[in-house]
């Protein structure tokens, strides 16, 4: 019975399900929400028990199976995404249970949250670009409305200014939809995987894809519409844009790297892998020093997205050659930077709650007076600074090793300097919380679920540092780095 | 040059100016018309290209993959035109602030 | 070519000709009232004429009602919006051109 | 006759696109949207010549919808976008 | 037969042409309001460029979509910016702040480039190419339908049609949470006008059920009924129709919702009886999808309308002063 449950339906249309019927009675949504990011865990929970059994997963949609019809695929990739998305989305919504004081605020958070969390379950799960598509553009409109629900002036522009790029981010993606179509009559992963083959229409939707998910990603140079975003929405919101709703497009870029454009019937992965790599390490140094001249706590933070981004893309010029190592040091990364980095903005959303603002230099005494949050903080940012033991440790200690072992000593390099950085900007904030104010400001209580949100995905993300060979086990069902293409 | 090409052509000139709109002009409902008129060249290459499998019938995917954009488009037009309109009214002019 | 192609042909060029009247009509008159005269005898004559040439030549009488339906359904409307540009225009004191 | 419907179709686009320099040329918003229902008239003509070159019987639907629809347009600016002083901008 | 030819290739030519320089036109004057009704103007010969490639379906939507919707949607846009800045701004809202020369320069080069790149490619691709159309033919007879546009967006990729419900829905949630306060009109004050809309509207929604009907079989289908359903709403709100009862603010959420749940309710029961997702039993194609249609018409044409509206839709009572 249990082995036969559609985990991956559930996954999909269970949070589809809850955003309409909170947008029909918004006094149930709060439950609603809460109830369905529970049962999003335990449907993970399931999938991975399915796939441990069975290996990987395949669903024809409407029978008709790939190319006609659309697949959903779940591989160990996917699964980690699913994961990452059902931990993060379940604390976010312990913590906005609380959060949101207005009713009219909540009436408009849940069911878009809820849709987002649909939108991003079945882009994990999709295995065709043009529902990939049609995923991307759900999530990006609902990230852009989450974005705009602080209101303000700040609030608006910087929805705007992430609207227009994720509108021209997907334009891009579909022209190289487009291209791949008319080139082999297939818009599904597996297929095209196998029929890719050089040509000056590929190469234009390598770049057109590329460019178009580098900018949903946030890939330096461009950036320039994250940190207005993420820093200027509500905490609970900013934590899901900079967790999950990045890992996204890059899981899209990724997924599309390794089973069609980097594929040995086409050699096309030469070169473009050492250009995403420096603007990789560009991303990194610049996102680090950018963080450490903000003076507020969330800016920094988003900035510091800009930063952890910049990782994944390290791993593509050192791919080529430690395959499957840098792959998993991707894998590890974008799962502990989502749990770290979502735990450091609900930690955000309770000082800002707490003391009305987010100036850091202002923080007076948090470690006292707030104790699960500066906890909370300070184990978000071990992970974050790559010290063990955490997960953001295990994944940069394997980029690390990959680098050493290929002596490639500029990523080398840009590492080292990168995990410097972040120490000093998450020791500037650290260091003022002990530091009393100048002046005591008022302070208002937090409630006790918001502090135990963010501490619950902060240990997360430190326990991950223990669980290296059980996760990675279960991330390597179905190859998707080593021999990627469908596999049953 | 077959139609095909012609308007495959043409869809490539309209998704360029588009972009070159987009970048260039600093008013948001110019922008908004950049981002349609990107898509509508993105559509006509996925149509244009999908005349090529004989004279009487194309390709019917590319059509639906179409309509599903067109209703994509004007959806997010919508909630485009929406914060434009907030964002007027909370600062008076409708451009992106300090724009990069 | 029968009879009634000639008929048509010519049905069908007049027609062409009104939608060219209106064209340089609106290009060449000097104010709003003009130009929604020039407009509105393209709508109504050059349309007409050649959706009776396109009738003359058609077996199907659904589609020749189809094609009488769109002939009324442009007529009324484009009459009603040319009324309401005009009033609105009246309103707004848009000038009269006079000589 | 399908050669005559063809060239025909033609003359109207070059009309159309005559045309189109009354909306560039302005000077008013009116005159703007009169030149946008010439080109919906327009539109539907050459649709109906195509239709019956091409011996397609769907497309007199598009031209149907041409014909309910251009109204809409307008009728959204005369309620709303139609400025309530645009005189100076109309002088000659 | 040469001649036509010849004509033919001009016909396209100059669209093509039309469309480049309309389309240049709209972006580069210095007038809005010009530039919207260059767009409108765009969107009609954009209809003519799907007829000339065979697209009907395709062509209908726009139609509609165009014709109906956008530029209705533009123009009130438009007419709701803030003139705050400049009282001359009503007539002419002018955006006259390009980037610096240089700027311009450099991304007019890189653009340039950019276009000959794909100019290329897609000039590289093969003249003859089948795509999906072989497997779609194939499979027509067990899809339910005849017409193969509809067989495709609500059968063989009927998910995404699914999560297309769902775009159209988040969009409008988008909406509703940016909007400001809806903007209702007056009724009309002009008895022309009242007429028109009285007129239309019976129209539209016969044409509406029409083309959902005659979808089945060739070109039409639920979002070009849709999109015209969206317009009869636009011309009801523009000719200052609202809501009257209390009741009608849930009958609205439901009819917004009829759609994307009608779809989730038939991919999960569809999948109990099956096994798959969306997978219809071929027998009953056919009327589950007219089911499906119907209710996503619906529903496209609620959320089309509330997102010309604006904002939550009020009772009259309930207004703010």
């Amino acid at each position: 019975m249990l082995s036969n449950m559609h985990f991956d339906i559930i996954l999909i249309m269970l949070p589809l399900i809850a955003g309409m019927l909170g947008f029909l009675w918004p006094a149930v949504a709060r439950i609603l929400g809460i109830f369905t990011t529970a049962a999003g865990v335990i449907s993970v929970i399931g999938l991975g028990w399915q796939m441990q059994l069975n290996g990987t997963h395949l669903h024809a949609i409407g029978g008709w199976g790939a190319p006609l019809g659309i697949d959903l695929y779940a591989d160990g990739l996917s699964l980690l995404m699913l994961a990452m998305t059902a931990i993060v989305g379940f604390a976010v919504s312990i913590y906005s249970s609380r959060y949101f004081t207005h009713r009219h605020d909540e009436v408009r958070f849940w069911p878009i949250w809820l849709l987002l969390l649909s939108a991003l379950n079945a882009l994990f799960l999709s295995a065709d670009i043009f529902n990939l598509y049609v995923t991307l553009e759900l999530m990006g409109l609902g990230a852009v409305t989450l974005s705009a629900l602080a209101g303000g002036k700040l609030a608006i522009a910087g929805a705007m200014r992430y609207l227009l790029a994720t509108l021209l981010g997907s334009m891009c993606y579909l022209l190289g939809v487009a291209l791949l179509y008319h080139s082999f009559g297939t818009v599904d992963i597996a297929t095209l995987s196998a029929r890719i083959d050089s040509s000056p229409a590929v190469w234009a939707a390598l770049g057109l894809i590329l460019a178009g998910l580098a900018l949903k990603t946030a890939l330096f140079p461009l950036h320039f519409w994250l940190p207005p975003a993420h820093a200027s929405a509500p905490a609970p919101v900013s934590a899901v844009l900079s967790a999950l709703v990045v890992k996204a497009s890059f899981y899209i870029l990724l997924r599309l790297w390794l089973s069609v454009f980097n594929n040995q019937q086409t050699g096309m992965g030469d070169g473009v892998d050492t250009l995403l790599g420096i603007l990789g390490g560009t991303a990194v140094l610049w996102g680090s020093i950018q963080a450490l001249r903000q003076t507020r706590l969330k800016l920094l933070i988003a900035y510091s997205t800009v930063a952890q981004i910049g990782y994944l893309f390290l791993a593509f010029p050192l791919a080529a050659a430690s395959g499957g190592l840098a792959w998993n040091a991707v894998a590890y990364l974008a799962l502990s930077h989502a749990l770290a980095k979502a735990a450091m903005f609900l930690c955000a959303g309770n000082l800002l709650r707490f003391g009305g603002h987010d100036r850091i230099a202002d923080l007076d005494r948090v470690v006292q007076r707030l104790p699960l949050t500066a906890g909370a903080f300070a184990l978000a940012g071990v992970s974050i600074m790559g010290l063990p033991p955490s997960g953001g440790f295990i994944g940069k200690w394997l980029l690390l090793k990959a680098s050493l072992d290929q002596g490639n000593w500029a990523i080398t390099t840009v590492l080292i300097l990168g995990g410097l950085l972040a120490a000093a900007y998450i020791f500037k904030v650290l260091g003022h919380t002990f530091i009393q104010a100048p002046q005591p400001h008022e302070a208002t209580a937090v409630p006790a679920r918001m502090e135990w949100a963010a501490l619950l995905l902060a240990s997360s993300a430190i326990i991950l540092g223990f669980m290296a060979s059980p996760i990675l086990e279960l991330v390597n069902i179905g190859d998707a780095f080593t021999s990627p293409g469908i596999k049953l | 040059m077959t139609p095909t090409l012609l308007f495959a052509l043409v869809g490539i000139g309209l998704f360029s100016l588009g972009l070159y709109a987009l970048i260039v002009h600093a008013h948001l409902l110019r922008k908004i018309l950049a981002i349609n008129i990107m898509g509508s060249g993105v559509f006509l290459i996925l149509v244009a290209l999908a005349k090529r499998t004989s004279e009487t019938t194309p390709d019917p995917v590319p059509h639906a993959m179409v309509i599903t954009g067109i209703v994509v488009a004007v959806s997010a037009t919508a909630l485009a035109l929406s914060i434009m309109l907030k964002l007027n009214s909370e600062t008076g002019c409708a451009e992106l602030p300090d724009d990069v | 070519m029968t009879i009634t192609d000639y008929l048509s042909l010519t049905l069908m060029i007049t027609g062409a000709i009104f939608f060219l009247a209106g064209t340089l009509g609106l290009l060449r008159f000097p104010d709003v009232y003009t130009r929604l005269h020039a407009l509105t005898k393209a709508d109504n004559l050059g349309l007409g004429l050649i959706i009776t040439g396109l009738i003359l030549q058609l077996e199907s009488w659904t589609v020749a009602g189809k094609l009488i339906l769109i002939w009324l359904l442009v007529l009324l409307a484009g009459g009603c919006v040319a009324h309401l540009i005009a009033r609105g225009a009246l309103q707004r004191n848009v000038r009269l051109w006079k000589r | 006759m399908q050669y005559f419907y063809i060239a025909l179709a033609l003359f109207l686009l070059l009309n159309l696109l005559a045309g189109m320099w009354r909306i560039l040329r302005g000077p008013s918003v009116t005159d703007r949207m009169l030149a946008a229902q010439l080109f919906s008239t327009t539109s539907v003509a050459i649709i109906l010549l195509l239709a019956q070159a091409t011996g397609k019987q769907h497309l007199y639907d598009i031209a149907l919808i041409f014909a309910l629809l251009t109204a809409v347009t307008a009728i959204a600016f005369v309620q709303r976008a139609w400025p309530s002083r645009e005189i100076k901008h109309d002088d000659h | 037969m040469e001649t036509i030819n010849l004509l033919i290739w001009s016909f396209d030519a100059l669209l093509g042409l039309c469309l480049l320089w309309l389309a240049w036109r709209t972006l580069s004057a210095p007038d809005l309001y010009k530039a919207v009704v260059l767009f409108v103007a765009f969107g009609l010969l954009m209809t003519l460029a799907w007829v000339r490639l065979d697209a009907p379906d395709v062509a209908l939507a726009e139609a509609a979509i165009g014709a109906g919707l956008t530029g209705a949607l533009l123009l009130s846009a438009l007419a709701r910016l803030d003139p705050a800045v400049d009282d001359q701004s009503i007539v002419t809202q002018k955006d006259n702040r390009p980037k610096s020369e240089s700027v311009q320069w450099a991304a007019f080069m890189s653009l340039i480039l950019v276009a000959i790149g794909l100019g290329y490619s897609v000039l590289s691709l093969p003249l003859k190419f089948k795509g999906l159309s072989p497997e779609v033919t194939e499979q027509l007879v067990n899809s339910g339908v005849e017409n193969p546009v509809t067989a495709v967006l609500l059968n063989f990729r009927g998910y995404d049609t699914l999560l297309e419900m769902a775009v159209l829905l988040i969009a409008l949630l988008g909406v509703w949470s940016t909007g400001n306060k809806p903007k209702y009109d007056k009724p009309f004050s002009s008895p022309v006008l009242d007429f028109l809309s009285r007129l239309l509207t019976p129209i539209l929604i016969l044409v509406a059920a029409y083309l959902l009907w005659v979808g089945a079989h060739a070109p039409g289908g639920a979002f070009q009924a849709g999109s015209i359903l969206g317009a009869v709403g636009v011309l009801l709100l523009l000719s200052g129709w609202r809501l009257q009862k209390d009741s009608s603010l849930l009958l609205i959420r439901l009819i917004l919702l009829a759609g994307p749940f009608a779809f989730v309710a038939m991919a999960v029961i569809t999948m109990m009886i099956e096994g798959q997702l969306l997978q219809y039993p071929p027998a009953h194609a056919g009327l589950l999808i007219l089911v499906l249609e119907t209710t996503a018409t619906l529903s496209i044409g609620a959320t089309l309308a509330a997102l010309f509206l604006g904002g939550p839709p009020h009772l009259k009572n309930e207004e703010s002063p």
